[in-house]
């Protein structure tokens, strides 16, 4: 769709160049007379949602925007430990709400300014200042998960907001100011959505709009044409062809680190994992995200390298207590997480090493306790607690998500049915609901279904990023009232102390074990596949894999 | 899409209807003018039959049938399914739905069990009994199908045969409605039957209900279209211009002479629509707008479902496609077969 | 000929005013009303409240109706809930895609079939001929998607022929003139676009012309059968005419006539087999994204494509009428 | 003029369908007759007696499969005898329009409704005589204006259905005499025309007979067409002659009871008035197989024992006149 007239002008260089690639297709890795190298195409799940990274919420558009924007802190590449990224350090103050960040120097933007720590405040006062339908939680879902709400809250039902202020001190020292510590931080400040852009950028979206209606929101152009944005990492962004659902980005040589092994990278959406597989098979891509466990050994028999991330997600079956009284039965819940054989489900569905949950977050994560109760598999047992609480007979609702894998959620289809199989065996009657992803999640969310699968990919290394993802305050997706489950997680989330936080985190899987408002079902570690000639990045338990690393093989 | 034009026109048979009416007469003398009406009109359609294809036209159809490779085959493929069908749980050995052998078979690493003396056809990937579930499967499968075509059916009859019979009977307010209705049913099938059946099944939400009435929808443009033609053909007969100059009401004309003789190429139709139904349930199945239940056994849901192993197990797709496709492939034949038998033109 | 024209261009018009109000109906009909299909489930009364008011809900019905047909008239389909860009947009992008893949599958079928059915009706009762009823009456029964599964699993990944998605292969370079792939490289010269784009037709067009391939084939068979019988072609053979000219002149010329009506309508149901193959070859077309409108229930899409497949189809139909009223010259005198 | 030199001598023709698992059918069963240059003969019978299958046998026009023909009909062409039921397919073609040419019942359907009368009519020309396009036009005009049509250059460009049932049958007789065949067969020439064309087109026949010395064969269940035009006259029953002989005898003296069953069934208007007429009972299906006796018994007002003791040999009664009865009449009719 989009032509820059250059490229006109080189077609006839570029036909060339293309014959020449035909004819060695089989050896891509091989570069040709005209310098070009040929892109290396990964295959997403799906397309991206915008080219500015803040306005979303999904896997997809974070793997592009990691790539092209970068954020004051990372993570270490490979793990879960948090680094620095823009800032070369940081440090908090003592009662954690004063973080000082030390930028690194001599960092340019793609397009030529240099990052300044004006430049990061431009950024973080920005988004404070945001209004109208951006504050819309659609727009601006990560803002409102780590800061709250915004300088103005045009909406009520949005909380305070927690920032307060940006000040560049120097030229590379910025200091944002919060209301109040949190376990959130630092890790917030890693979180995709809120990769910088330069000065020039953001003065140039400074009046983009968001038209349109709640749920139908059309989003301003700069966050769909190429042209616009710039970050600092160690590609840009070339092309979104939309019809093609691809994303093209090129090498930033100007990068300050080390620049990118592929000279162009192609993001490409294919929803479904079997055509994924069967394009990295054709060589039509290179490699692809959500590989299902069952294709991981295939794979690697015919020559594919496909590394395993370590754990760190959680996979669940929520119980929602409003919907269906007997599920505010305790006696309920326990002989449904009896009734289920999650073994079986981790050893016949999950990818190898996947281990079943014991609580709501994998064992990897500091706060994780030996001592929570457990559930084991038993029927028997399973059916004298329904019998014991009158709800030998009980009928329920139990959905599941279609045409969607997750990292932690291979096949949703079979879990459900393995599950509602055990279900049925104890005497449980299951109505069987099924939603597509995005209809889902709302459904979930809202508390439309009383028993469903759903799970979490960490987001950063703090426990707090999953069971107070779910159990901080009262919910539709949960239906359960404990307040003081409530209170014992806004302390434990607000104490600056390290070890006392994590003492305080132990105890609360304990107490949620007991309260049981779900059964964690595994955790298990996703895979991610490379054709043969790549040296592909390091894999990250995060999913957040920077592809500057990966590179042709020689 | 099965349809071609020429079964649009297939004539009925004129001869087996009018006989029965004759009989219920001379009780009063009114009833006994209607009767005497009726006879002479007995009497055009006895010399109908005579001077033409002497036996009627469905017992010629049926000697035809009779030889024909076609339809014998359709015949047995349909009687087998029917019989795996209605005696399914007698057949099929073990539960459908319990995962039995849920240790057995590891789809995480490909390890699945084919056939063997306790499970013919093998597991499934959850451990259940294949030859349980397709048998089970067929049970599913008849019921969509037949759902779905008696909805068509019924619609489509109810739509067809009011316009056609207004056509036909109705002067000009008839030919206005006959218009108007065809108007819509033409629109209807300006839309190919399995969007139109996505846009029900999306528009109702996913389950064997939605896509026994979404496949059924999509059938209602066919049979209206199919029973109108036939009505309208068979009007123009002269029996029925007989019966309107003897005065005969026109509703009892159109209920008991037209209709019926219009019903051939509209019964045919329902053999070839029960194929259609099958490969569209399977294909709502597949595009995720079937039974969210996947335990219950459908071969639709079940190839659908079982497409992700079709390099590591095929079997699991191939025993459902195979079914679906020589289920249909009966269904098609004994219709196409009957098509051809009761159609003069194809006679030869 | 022009007045012919005219008048199958205006006897549409009632046929178009008729679908309006079948779609406007059925926008009608969606659950709880338009403003719920266009809301995510947990939208606020007030943005209902909003929404309904911006669709005009509150006027009288007439009045919405004149509203809806004008907003169509516009192009305006609205916005794709999934994208978020305007409905039309988005099929006008992705249209050259499908359309590759429609006429792909179509001159396969079309070039296959006619031949195909002409020779089964020539030999009848022979091998061809039974080869050749009992292959379509297969590929009637076969799923589109399931026949699209297996070519992908034997052509792509077993024997590795052909690629197993996409239109072209990632990072090809070419000059985009339009979407039309094909097109342009024939345009520009770069016959390795060409060649790539064609290797990429290749599956999904086999899979999406198998049912129409099929039905070319009967209808064929059935027509020239017919025609074999009818008199005229005797009084060709009886003027000894060579065989390739009674073939051509007198069989193939009359068989055409309902074939091309069934090519008609077989044409229109291929965007609604595009939905299948494409979504099985990810490949970039209005089908993969009807697909994913039928998972999200992106309803201004489906109804959208609902709009353009039904205009489609009266374009198409009044294409036939042309093409029929050029071979049959009894149609043109009426 | 009577003495025409034979051009077509059929011996014995016979024509067998089925076999191989059905039933057998013997359509024509030993006929022979000749056809004489400047000659009409008249070929009478019921419908399925066989007179259209021997004209379609003759004409090379019956499928190729599941038909047997036997017997011999040696044609005189220039370049010597030829028997036209041993030629090559190939080189029946050039026979066909050009030597031997024939005329069919329906003009509608023997048309192809799709193509001009022109190119209809030149096609043969452009064929047989190798005119180029506008020779052929010409010759075409001259064609349609020779067998009667007003205006031919404007009817060349028409298609069948604007044209009247006399004039289609018109066209169809310029392109049988296109090619000035020495044998044309006409098939029921007349059967589908109104009664004042009908005389109008047995005219032209007869013109074109004498004025082009063609031999016609002409096939026909109406007496009066055979009484206007033939010279001689072979009356076929279930598929075997059953009485041969020139107009004169035929009329004067009947034979056979089948023929006397036909010329009573005719109207006359010479016949006294208020007798009635005298129908054939039955139909032509109920017959026996001639191996078994005469075919025509059980429809006989004469039957007796020796009709059913095997074939009744064909006896010649002098004067050309032959008959196939064992008990023929004599002299009746006077």
């Amino acid at each position: 769709m989009f032509t820059k007239p250059s490229r006109k002008l080189l077609a006839p260089l570029a036909a060339a160049a293309s014959l020449t690639l035909l004819a060695t297709a089989c050896a891509e890795s091989e570069r040709d007379e005209g310098g070009q190298e040929a892109p290396f195409v990964f295959g997403s799940a799906g397309d991206i949602k915008s080219l500015d990274p803040f306005l979303a919420n999904d896997g997809e558009t974070f793997r592009y925007s990691r790539q092209v924007f970068q954020t004051l802190l990372e993570h270490e590449s490979g793990g879960s430990e948090i680094v620095g990224g823009l800032a070369e350090d940081w440090e908090q103050s003592e009662d954690g709400t004063v973080w000082t960040f030390h930028l690194r120097d001599g960092v340019v933007f793609h397009d030529g300014d240099e990052l300044d720590a004006e430049a990061v405040c431009a950024n973080f006062d920005r988004w404070h200042n945001l209004s109208g339908p951006w504050q819309s939680s659609n727009n601006s879902y990560y803002w409102q998960a780590i800061f709250g709400g915004f300088a103005e809250n045009e909406d009520e039902a949005l909380p305070e907001s927690r920032y307060v202020s940006c000040e560049a001190t120097d030229e590379l020292t910025a200091v944002i100011t919060i209301t109040e510590y949190s376990s959130i931080f630092p890790g917030g400040f890693s979180l995709a959505a809120f990769g910088i852009m330069s000065p020039s950028t953001l003065e140039a979206i400074a009046d983009a709009e968001i038209t349109g209606e709640e749920g139908n929101y059309s989003l301003p152009d700069y966050t769909r044409t190429p042209g616009t944005v710039a970050g600092t990492g160690p590609f840009t962004v070339e092309e979104w062809n939309r019809d093609q659902a691809e994303v093209t980005l090129k090498r930033f040589d100007d990068y300050w680190g080390d620049t990118a092994g592929f000279e162009t990278m192609i993001l490409r959406a294919i929803p479904d994992e079997n055509a994924r597989r069967q394009a990295l098979e054709a060589g039509d891509i290179h490699g692809y995200d959500l590989v299902a466990p069952a294709d991981v050994e295939p794979l690697v028999e015919a020559g594919f390298q496909v590394p395993t991330r370590d754990v760190f997600n959680v996979l669940y079956l929520a119980y929602q207590q409003e919907t269906n009284e007997a599920l505010a039965e305790l006696e309920v819940r326990q002989a449904l997480a009896h009734a289920v054989d999650r073994q079986r489900i981790v050893d016949t569905i999950l990818p190898e090493g996947g281990e079943v949950a014991t609580q709501f977050h994998p064992d990897t994560l500091d706060g994780w306790s030996p001592d929570v109760t457990t559930y084991e598999y038993d029927p028997e047992r399973a059916e004298e607690l329904l019998e014991e609480a009158g709800h030998a007979d009980l009928t329920i609702d139990f959905c599941y998500p279609t045409e969607v894998t997750r990292p932690y959620m291979p096949a949703p289809r079979d879990i459900f049915d393995v599950i509602s199989a055990d279900l049925e065996a104890v005497g449980v009657t299951v109505e069987a609901k099924s939603y597509e992803w995005t209809e889902y999640i709302g459904r979930t969310d809202s508390g439309e279904c009383s028993l469903y699968l759903l799970g979490w990919t960490g987001d950063y290394n703090d426990a707090y990023n999953f069971i107070g993802t779910w159990f901080a305050v009262q919910n539709d997706a949960w239906g359960m009232d404990e307040p003081e489950l409530f209170d014992a997680m806004a302390e434990a989330s607000s104490n600056p102390d390290q070890e006392e936080r994590i003492a305080a985190y132990q105890e609360l899987n304990e107490q949620i074990m007991e309260i049981l408002p779900g059964l964690p079902i595994s955790s298990s570690p996703p895979s991610i596949a490379f054709a043969a000639n790549v040296e592909p990045p390091a894999v990250s338990p995060l999913t957040q894999e920077n592809f500057a690393e990966g590179s042709w093989k020689e | 899409m099965t349809t071609t034009p020429s079964s649009q026109n297939l004539p009925g048979d004129p001869g087996t209807a009018v006989p029965a009416e004759a009989g219920g007469d001379g009780r009063t003398p009114l009833l006994g003018r209607r009767a005497a009406k009726v006879d002479r009109l007995a009497e055009l359609m006895g010399e109908r039959a005579d001077d033409g294809h002497g036996a009627g036209v469905w017992r010629t159809a049926f000697r035809r049938l009779r030889r024909s490779p076609m339809a014998i085959s359709g015949a047995v493929i349909v009687a087998l399914f029917l019989l795996v069908a209605l005696f399914a749980p007698l057949i099929a050995p073990y539960s459908a739905t319990s995962q039995a052998w849920g240790n057995e078979v590891f789809p995480n690493q490909n390890v699945f069990v084919g056939p063997r003396a306790e499970n013919w056809l093998g597991l499934d990937n959850l451990g259940r009994d294949q030859f349980s579930r397709m048998v089970v499967g067929a049970r599913q499968t008849l019921l969509v199908g037949v759902v779905a075509t008696l909805v068509g059916f019924c619609a489509g009859a109810l739509l067809g045969g009011s316009a056609g019979a207004a056509a036909v009977l109705g002067g000009r307010r008839g030919a206005w409605y006959d218009n108007a209705v065809m108007r819509v049913i033409d629109m209807m099938l300006a839309l190919p039957t399995l969007l139109l059946a996505v846009t029900v099944a999306a528009l109702v939400g996913p389950s064997l209900t939605t896509v026994m009435l979404a496949v059924g929808i999509a059938q209602v443009p066919i049979f209206a279209r199919l029973l109108r033609g036939a009505m309208i053909s068979q009007g123009s007969r002269d029996y029925v211009l007989a019966a309107r100059a003897l005065g005969v009401r026109k509703r009892r004309i159109a209920l008991a002479h037209i209709l019926p003789n219009s019903l051939g190429p509209v019964i045919v139709q329902s053999t070839l629509t029960l194929a259609t139904a099958i490969i569209d349930a399977a294909a709502l199945s597949y595009l995720g707008l079937g039974n969210p239940d996947p335990s219950f056994p459908e071969w639709g849901t079940m190839l659908a479902d079982a497409q992700r192993f079709l390099s590591s197990a095929p079997q699991l797709a191939v025993y459902p496609a195979l079914a679906i496709i020589v289920t249909a492939l009966g269904f098609t034949l004994l219709g196409e077969a009957m098509r051809e038998a009761l159609d003069p033109k194809l006679r030869k | 000929m022009l007045r012919f024209l005219v008048r199958r261009t205006l006897q549409l018009i009632p046929t178009l005013g008729g679908l309006s109000i079948l779609l406007f109906v059925w926008l009608q009909r969606l659950p709880g009303g338009p403003e719920y299909a266009l809301l995510p489930d947990d939208a606020t009364p007030e943005q209902r409240e909003q929404m309904r008011r911006s669709l005009g809900l509150e006027e009288p019905i007439a009045v919405q109706y004149l509203t809806f047909l004008r907003r169509i008239l516009q192009g305006d389909l609205g916005t794709s809930l999934q994208t978020g860009r305007p409905v039309l947009e988005e099929f006008l992008t992705r249209f050259p895609a499908t359309f590759e893949l429609s006429v792909t599958a179509m001159a396969i079928a079309v070039s296959v079939g006619l031949p195909l059915g002409y020779l089964a009706a020539r030999r009848r009762g022979g091998v061809l001929d039974f080869a050749a009823v009992g292959g379509s009456l297969l590929g009637i029964c076969t799923p589109v998607f399931f026949l699209a599964f297996v070519l992908k699993v034997v052509f792509s990944e077993g024997l590795g022929l052909f690629p197993s998605a996409f239109r072209l292969s990632p990072g090809l370079s070419r000059t985009e003139l339009s979407g039309f792939v094909v097109l342009d490289g024939l345009r520009t010269g770069e016959l390795d676009v060409v060649w790539d784009a064609l290797l990429h037709l290749a599956l999904p067009g086999v899979a999406l012309a198998s049912i129409p391939l099929a039905v070319i084939v009967r209808m064929t068979r059935a027509s020239v059968l017919e025609v074999l019988d009818e008199d005229y072609v005797r009084t060709a053979d009886a003027k000894g005419l060579h065989r390739s000219t009674v073939r051509t002149r007198h069989v193939m010329r009359n068989a055409m006539l309902p074939v091309v009506t069934s090519i008609g309508l077989l044409t229109g149901s291929l965007f609604a087999g595009a939905v299948l193959t494409e979504s099985v070859f990810a490949f970039p077309g209005i089908g993969s994204f009807v697909y994913v409108a039928t998972q999200t229930r992106d309803y201004p899409v489906l109804t959208g494509f609902i709009l353009v497949i039904a205009a489609m189809y009266v374009l198409i139909n009044l294409l036939v009428d042309i093409s029929y009223s050029l071979l049959d010259p009894r149609v043109r005198a009426q | 003029m009577s003495n025409g030199t034979p051009l077509l001598a059929v011996e014995e023709l016979s024509v067998v369908f089925g076999g191989r698992g059905s039933d057998e059918v013997r359509a024509v069963d030993g006929v022979s007759f000749t056809l004489n240059e400047g000659k009409v003969t008249g070929l009478v019978g019921e419908s399925g007696c066989g007179k259209s299958v021997t004209s379609l046998a003759l004409m090379g026009l019956l499928p190729s499969r599941g038909v047997r023909i036997g017997g011999s009909a040696v044609m005189r062409l220039p370049e010597g005898e030829t028997d036209l039921l041993r030629l090559p397919a190939r080189r029946m073609r050039d026979l066909r329009g050009s030597q031997l040419a024939m005329i069919f019942q329906d003009p509608l359907s023997s048309l192809n409704p799709v193509v001009p009368i022109g190119v209809q009519v030149t096609e043969i020309l452009r064929r047989h005589r190798r005119m180029g396009g506008s020779a052929a036009a010409k010759e075409a005009a001259v064609l349609l204006d020779r067998v009667g049509i007003p205006d031919p250059t404007r009817r060349l460009r028409e298609y069948p259905h604007q044209l009247s049932g006399g004039m289609r049958q018109r066209a169809l007789i310029a392109m049988a005499v296109a090619c000035r065949p020495r044998v044309m067969i006409a098939d029921e020439p007349t059967t589908a025309l109104d009664v004042t064309i009908q005389a109008q087109i047995l005219e032209l026949l007869k013109e074109l007979v004498t004025e082009e010395g063609t031999a016609l064969l002409m096939i026909t269940h109406d007496l009066g067409v055979v009484a206007g035009l033939c010279d001689d006259i072979n009356v076929l029953y279930a598929g075997r002659a059953v009485e041969s002989a020139p107009r004169g005898p035929l009329f004067a003296e009947p034979a056979h009871p089948y023929t006397i069953g036909l010329l009573g069934s005719v109207p006359r208007l010479d016949a006294p008035r208020g007798e009635p007429l005298t129908p054939i009972r039955g139909s032509v299906n109920d017959n026996i197989a001639w191996t078994d006796g005469c075919a025509f018994a059980p429809r006989c007002d004469r039957y007796a024992a020796e009709c059913l003791e095997g074939p009744p040999p064909l006896v010649p009664a002098g004067d050309g006149h032959t008959h196939r009865c064992v008990d023929p009449a004599e002299e009746e009719t006077e």
